[in-house]
């Protein structure tokens, strides 16, 4: 929209108190764990203590005698016959024939209290026939390695394969091999990193009920309850209308809570106990072992640049395992990967390999991470070599709009080059550094994503507003709903009550995914009080007997307006809602689309760090994030994006990461040993929110939850090098790795 | 399994349980007395969103067991606001947009007013280092540290 | 399950003594409730020895050393001033475990008794020379606390026998002593190396010392060449050299998901130097 | 006649090439008519692809397309 209509912006922009602020700083809000029902049951989930073996028994007899015991399922209980995507999310749900990963469910019980389900747990013998296993990347690829599902590759496999490759994917333009010759400096090295999970602090939990009449409810804490519907009832072989699916406040998801993972029990369970309710939440260890950590990836990146800096060539090839299940993001960490630089030629190379893990499920900008640490961390070791200053060789290739994407397609309006910007104008790069300090700098990159969106809002009698969506709120967007909606329609904020509502409530929208929900949901309540609007308009018309072309809408009241203006006075919202009655009936407005347009986001991190070099362990001393907005609805919840992004990816870059033994089994499933970050780790994380609006969207957002987690990693490993010479290319970079590379 | 009678008081108000030696204080709380504003993270005591304070002592109610908390005083987030008043921390939290999800929120405010009323002016790092036990995965910190910081200067009874 | 909660250790002992199957004590509870709820350790009996008078205390003896309950939690000890300014290493060694709440529960005997190799308090106690009073079936006896660990999740206690109180020596003047552990976040992990120094001076010059290393070695280790690297030198560098390339050589550590052997080697001399920089300091009168 | 870039390991199921002309009008006409022209491409297909017009993911199957557009076949871009 244009710049002067954005400064007539009353509440867009402001930074009002959150809606759900007071219930959840009382602990009056309620999650996933925090619901109970009359007669319900507790259950419990026999997993595999194996990472590949042949289930040769189950042996549920001691548990179904323990008094309280009212249901066991087993894969037994599920229909046969899935296929694709749903026979994939049944299989992790509950192993067949063979348990795939360490954690893998094989049995469930439900008893009268969550003791006696525990009990009963270990009460079921399951005899394995333990199958060789693989779970490292590099080793899945293997020629040799164990094939953990033959046949599993789709068409994009050529004949010829290892077997674990699932998918193949090969991209890119120009003529990659001349733009080397090109070059005055060709560069080639291989990156891994390690699975992190998203460590939301609140685990799995639902309460399910289901009849045997096909008809049943659910609670969930979730970040799409029209996917939990939709993929529960596929693996249980329900119809889908008949669940009603009701999220609950949920205790982040960061792309984990996204997809099923032991919610098909509960609602098996409680059909097989007479319909009683289930109650069913994970323990740490449960969520570490089972749900969906991101993949692991092993990466090799050439790149070919002038003296000047411009890049005149790139090629990546990357490996990635996302557990047993074809779904590691190795498309996505391409796509991104050079995704901020003109490249006038470049390769893409990817492949989906299986590993004895769990199903990856996303994480905040699936892929982008991986591909951004590799390309960004060789672009940096180029900038040095070259004697370039990091920031101003990628505003030399910065994309601008109207450049073609390395993946392909041409970019409409973006911010990269503002980002650079701003952060080279921001008073951090000027702060100094001492000995064993140094700064890095990276850039990151997500898409966004529009979905599938419904909305609905109605006017009430006194024109106060209520908003129903149906992506959930993870971090303030309720507030964002409500100030677009009152924005619009020219009222208080405090007038505005936005609903995540249930499944039964709206049509079928896409989760609070894809940096999505303000952008997408935000732009269907836009469009919903518009069309409130235009109906209170013609109200006001109809009263004043005038054509509703002659009324115009303006802080909060219709007026009459052209030859009609200053005839009548104007009408408020609350003159024209109180007579709603006797005027035609309700007045609401109501917004279905798959919304496009969403505004791709870019962003550029700046962080100083300091080494011990006796120790290797690597402190942050300084962090900022800059990134595009696109337009920041309510900029505290932008910056606190922003914020969670970076100390993530902080995490990732520094300790986080899945430790496998010999054995396959996950050695580090609770969090004492699975490092997220401390307070204490973190300093204070400095943002600019930069704001080149999206076109796409009424007031100018582009999506902003993802692209902050992907410059970390990078940014980290440039400023450790910075700081000591050394140049670490595997992710988390451990004290132990940093004091290796500095003694090398 | 023989369970025991446990009478405590919570927020001021005395009650009474039935508790299994098994079950821990923070299962009594949620599942025995309804008070589910305290939330289970990990079990391990690593994450700290279940902190309550026990005779005044900020612990982690996932590392007590129910049988324990007989004859004590237990402070959880429901008592943090006193007659509906929210405590300048709650404000704060708010105000500064300190939460998201909110799931850890509750653990952290029993933890910032356990050190509030021990430390009424603490530095930027005595907030961060009492704070290392609860953890937040959504925030990165920054605007927790930011309230807890003018919550403490509002109590003090300066200008933020 | 079944749940004690004897008044006396003696009422304890016996229960423990008279108990078929798994028994556990619970003082702080940090460690058994996590090993109760993860079904790794799931005990038949379970002794609460918090109603035990005088658990809570910490108590100068007559000598002028220190006598601390088995209840006494982290957060407790850091509050007390008197123990503090004696034994400033073992205070610190203990307030290192876990989270402000953790503290608020855990306790001395509880990480000992846990037996991990890692425990943070055990090395300062070890280098401060301490004692356990143990209580069993058969009365009390006293055992230095290097000797209570004999491997991983194992110690020296027999059946029935329960540690009824921690005893610190006098600290006597010129003396000081420092925890450092190295983990790779700031707080709430478990210790990849842990070093405790312990020391006394004769004017500038170091007159007695005693080194403990933790996380290391299957238990804790007091090193002696350590000690003696340092001793009747003024912790100059080539003192300082000497006392790291000691302790690295004591160390028999594995690789393990928290760090590699290789880098506890190394990393075991760099913590020694530094907690002896800190207990020298400490020593000539800079306060904790 | 709509040109459809393809990713390049596509150009197996396409006699080798990169860019096919497609005659289309809508997002469905082009996914249609990529696997009548090349039937080996109709697992990709169905395995679920996104469309990419002038820069922007189509949102549905009837999204409308004319010669004058830039059309891109990717895998199916979501996020987390």
């Amino acid at each position: 929209m244009p710049k002067d209509e954005l400064k007539e912006l009353h509440l867009v922009g402001t930074r009002p108190d959150r809606p759900d602020g007071l219930d959840k700083v009382t602990g009056r809000a309620r999650y996933g764990a925090d619901i109970s029902a009359p007669g319900m049951l507790w259950a419990a989930v026999v997993r595999s203590p194996h990472a590949h073996a042949r289930i040769l028994k189950i042996d549920s007899t001691k548990a179904e005698a323990l008094d309280g015991v009212k249901a066991v399922v087993t894969r037994a209980d599920f229909p046969t016959g899935l296929t694709g995507e749903d026979w994939n999310l049944q299989e992790n749900t509950m192993a067949g024939e063979v348990a795939l990963y360490d954690g893998h469910a094989v049995a469930a019980v439900a008893a009268t209290s969550a003791l006696i389900a525990q009990e009963a747990a270990r009460l079921i013998e399951v005899d394995y026939e333990v199958l060789p296993h693989v779970t490292d990347v590099d080793d899945a690829i293997k020629p040799d390695a164990p094939a953990i599902r033959p046949g599993a590759a789709d068409a994009s496999v050529p004949e010829g394969m290892p077997p674990n490759v699932v998918r193949y994917i090969e991209f890119g333009h120009g003529d990659v091999a001349a733009g080397f010759d090109d070059a005055d400096l060709v560069m080639e090295k291989s990156y891994k990193t390690e699975a992190t999970h998203q460590g939301y602090i609140e685990p799995h939990a639902c309460l399910g009920q289901l009849g045997e009449d096909g008809r049943g409810e659910m609670w969930v804490c979730t970040q799409g309850h029209w996917f939990i519907r939709r993929m529960c009832t596929a693996v249980l072989g329900i119809e889908a209308a008949q669940l009603r699916v009701t999220p609950s406040e949920i205790g982040g998801g960061f792309g984990g809570k996204t997809t099923i993972f032991m919610e098909p029990l509960s609602l098996a369970l409680s059909r097989k106990a007479g319909g009683r309710p289930v109650k069913l939440v994970m323990s740490r260890s449960e969520v570490l072992r089972a749900t969906g950590p991101t993949a692991s990836a092993s990466m090799d990146v050439k790149i070919g640049m002038k003296k000047d800096g411009s890049i005149t060539a790139g090629r990546a090839e990357f490996r990635m395992q996302g557990g047993a299940f074809p779904d590691a993001p190795v498309d996505m960490a391409l796509y991104c990967a050079f995704a901020g630089y003109k490249m006038p030629a470049v390769e893409h190379i990817g492949y989906d390999v299986l590993a004895n893990r769990p199903k990856c499920a996303a994480y905040r900008a699936p892929g982008s991470p991986m591909g951004a640490f590799a390309v960004e961390s060789l672009v940096d070791e180029m900038s040095r070599d070259l004697g370039l200053d990091p920031i101003d060789v990628r505003l030399k290739n910065a994309v601008v709009e109207g450049d073609r994407a390395s993946y392909g397609p041409k970019f409409g309006s973006i911010g990269l080059v503002e980002c650079l910007e701003a952060a080279k104008a921001h008073p951090n790069l000027q702060a100094p550094l001492g000995p064993n300090q140094g700064r890095g700098v990276a850039c990151g990159y997500w898409f966004n994503h529009g979905g599938e969106t419904s909305v609905s809002m109605a006017i009430s009698e006194d024109g106060t507003a209520q908003v129903s969506i149906g992506t959930p709120d993870i971090g303030g967007l309720r507030a964002s709903i409500a100030l677009m909606t009152a924005e619009t329609l020219g009222i208080p904020y405090e007038d505005v009550r936005v609903n995540v509502v249930e499944t039964g409530a709206l049509g079928v929208n896409e989760p609070t995914h894809g940096s999505r929900a303000t952008f997408a949901s935000g732009l269907g309540a836009v469009e919903a009080a518009r069309q409130a609007i235009g109906e209170m308009c013609k109200r006001a018309a109809n009263e004043w007997g005038i054509d509703a072309e002659a009324v115009e809408w303006v802080d909060g009241a219709a007026q009459p307006a052209g030859p009609n203006a200053g005839k009548f006075p104007p009408m408020t919202i609350a003159e024209i809602a109180g007579k709603m009655g006797s005027t035609g009936g309700p007045i609401s407005g109501h917004h279905e689309s798959v919304p496009e347009g969403v505004g791709a986001s870019f962003g550029t991190h700046v962080v100083d760090v300091e080494v011990d070099p006796e120790t290797g362990r690597t402190t942050i001393l300084r962090y900022l994030v800059v990134q595009d907005a696109g337009r920041a609805i309510h900029p505290s919840y932008v910056e606190g994006q922003y914020q969670g992004g970076a100390a993530q990816g902080i995490g990732w870059a520094l300790n986080e990461e899945y430790v496998y033994g010999e054995d396959g089994r996950l050695q580090n499933p609770i969090f004492l040993d699975y490092r997220v970050p401390v307070a204490s780790d973190l300093p204070m994380i400095d943002t600019v929110i930069v704001e080149v609006p999206n076109p796409g969207h009424p007031y100018g957002v582009r999506g902003v939850g993802e692209t902050g987690i992907t410059p970390p990693l990078p940014a980290i490993a440039n400023a450790i090098h910075a700081a000591t010479g050394a140049r670490m290319r595997h992710l988390p970079m451990t004290p132990a790795k940093v004091l290796a590379a500095l003694k090398a | 399994m023989s369970k025991i009678h446990v009478t405590t008081t919570v927020n001021g108000d005395e009650v009474e349980f039935l508790a299994d030696p098994r079950e821990t204080l923070l299962d009594c709380l949620r599942d025995k007395l309804g008070m589910t504003g305290s939330k289970e993270g990990c079990g391990t005591g690593d994450c700290g969103a279940c902190s309550v304070t026990l005779d005044g002592t900020l612990v982690c109610s996932c590392l007590v067991l129910g049988v324990e908390a007989d004859g004590k005083q237990v402070g959880t987030i429901e008592g943090v606001a006193e007659g509906g008043v929210l405590h300048p921390l709650q404000k704060k939290f708010i105000e500064h947009a300190a939460l998201q999800c909110g799931f850890c929120t509750p653990g952290i405010l029993v933890a910032a007013k356990a050190l509030l009323e021990q430390n009424p002016n603490p530095t930027e790092t005595e907030v961060r280092y009492w704070l290392a036990g609860n953890l937040c995965r959504c925030t990165g910190y920054d605007k927790i540290v930011r309230a807890v910081m003018d919550a403490a200067a509002d109590l003090r009874g300066e200008a933020a | 399950m079944r749940y004690h909660s004897p008044s006396t250790f003696e009422d304890a002992a016996r229960i423990a003594a008279a108990a078929q199957g798994v028994t556990r004590f619970l003082a702080g509870g940090t460690d058994v409730l996590v090993q109760l709820r993860s079904g790794h350790v799931l005990p038949d009996d379970l002794i609460d020895l918090k109603k035990i008078p005088g658990t809570y205390d910490i108590a100068q003896t007559e000598d002028g050393g220190w006598r601390i309950g088995i209840a006494v939690p982290g957060a407790a000890l850091g509050a007390h001033a008197g123990l503090c300014k004696d034994w400033p290493g073992v205070v610190e060694g203990m307030e290192l475990v876990g989270s402000t709440q953790v503290q608020g529960r855990a306790t001395l005997a509880g990480n000992l008794c846990n037996g991990s190799p890692a425990a943070d308090s055990v090395p300062g106690l070890v280098a401060a020379g301490a004692t356990v009073e143990i209580t069993g079936p058969e009365g009390t006896r006293s055992l230095p606390v290097a000797e209570v660990p004999v491997g991983p999740g194992k110690t020296a206690l027999t059946a029935g026998e329960v540690i009824s109180a921690i005893v610190l020596p006098p600290r006597g003047d010129k003396a000081g002593d420092a925890y450092l552990r190295f983990i790779p976040r700031t707080e709430m992990d478990i210790a990849v190396v842990g070093a405790a120094v312990s020391l006394r001076l004769d004017g500038d010059t170091i007159a007695e010392a005693r080194v403990a290393l933790g996380a290391v070695a299957p238990t804790v280790l007091l090193v002696a060449e350590a000690a003696e690297a340092i001793v009747g030198t003024t912790l100059d560098d080539s003192a300082m050299d000497a006392l790291a390339a000691a302790a690295s050589a004591a160390c028999n550590p594995i690789d393990d998901k928290r760090g590699t052997a290789a880098f506890r080697i190394e990393v075991a001399g760099v913590m020694a130097k530094r907690a002896a920089r800190i207990a020298y300091d400490r020593a000539k009168g800079a306060s904790a | 006649m709509v040109a459809v870039n393809l990713w390049s390991s596509l150009t197996r199921f396409t006699d080798g090439a990169r860019v096919v002309e497609i005659e289309a009008t809508t997002v469905a006409e082009v996914l249609n008519g990529l696997v009548t022209a090349y039937p080996g491409l109709a697992p990709i297909i169905e395995g679920g692809v996104s469309v990419v017009i002038d820069g922007d993911v189509a949102s549905g199957r009837h999204t409308p397309v004319a010669p004058e557009n830039e059309v891109f076949l990717m895998q199916r871009l979501k996020g987390g």
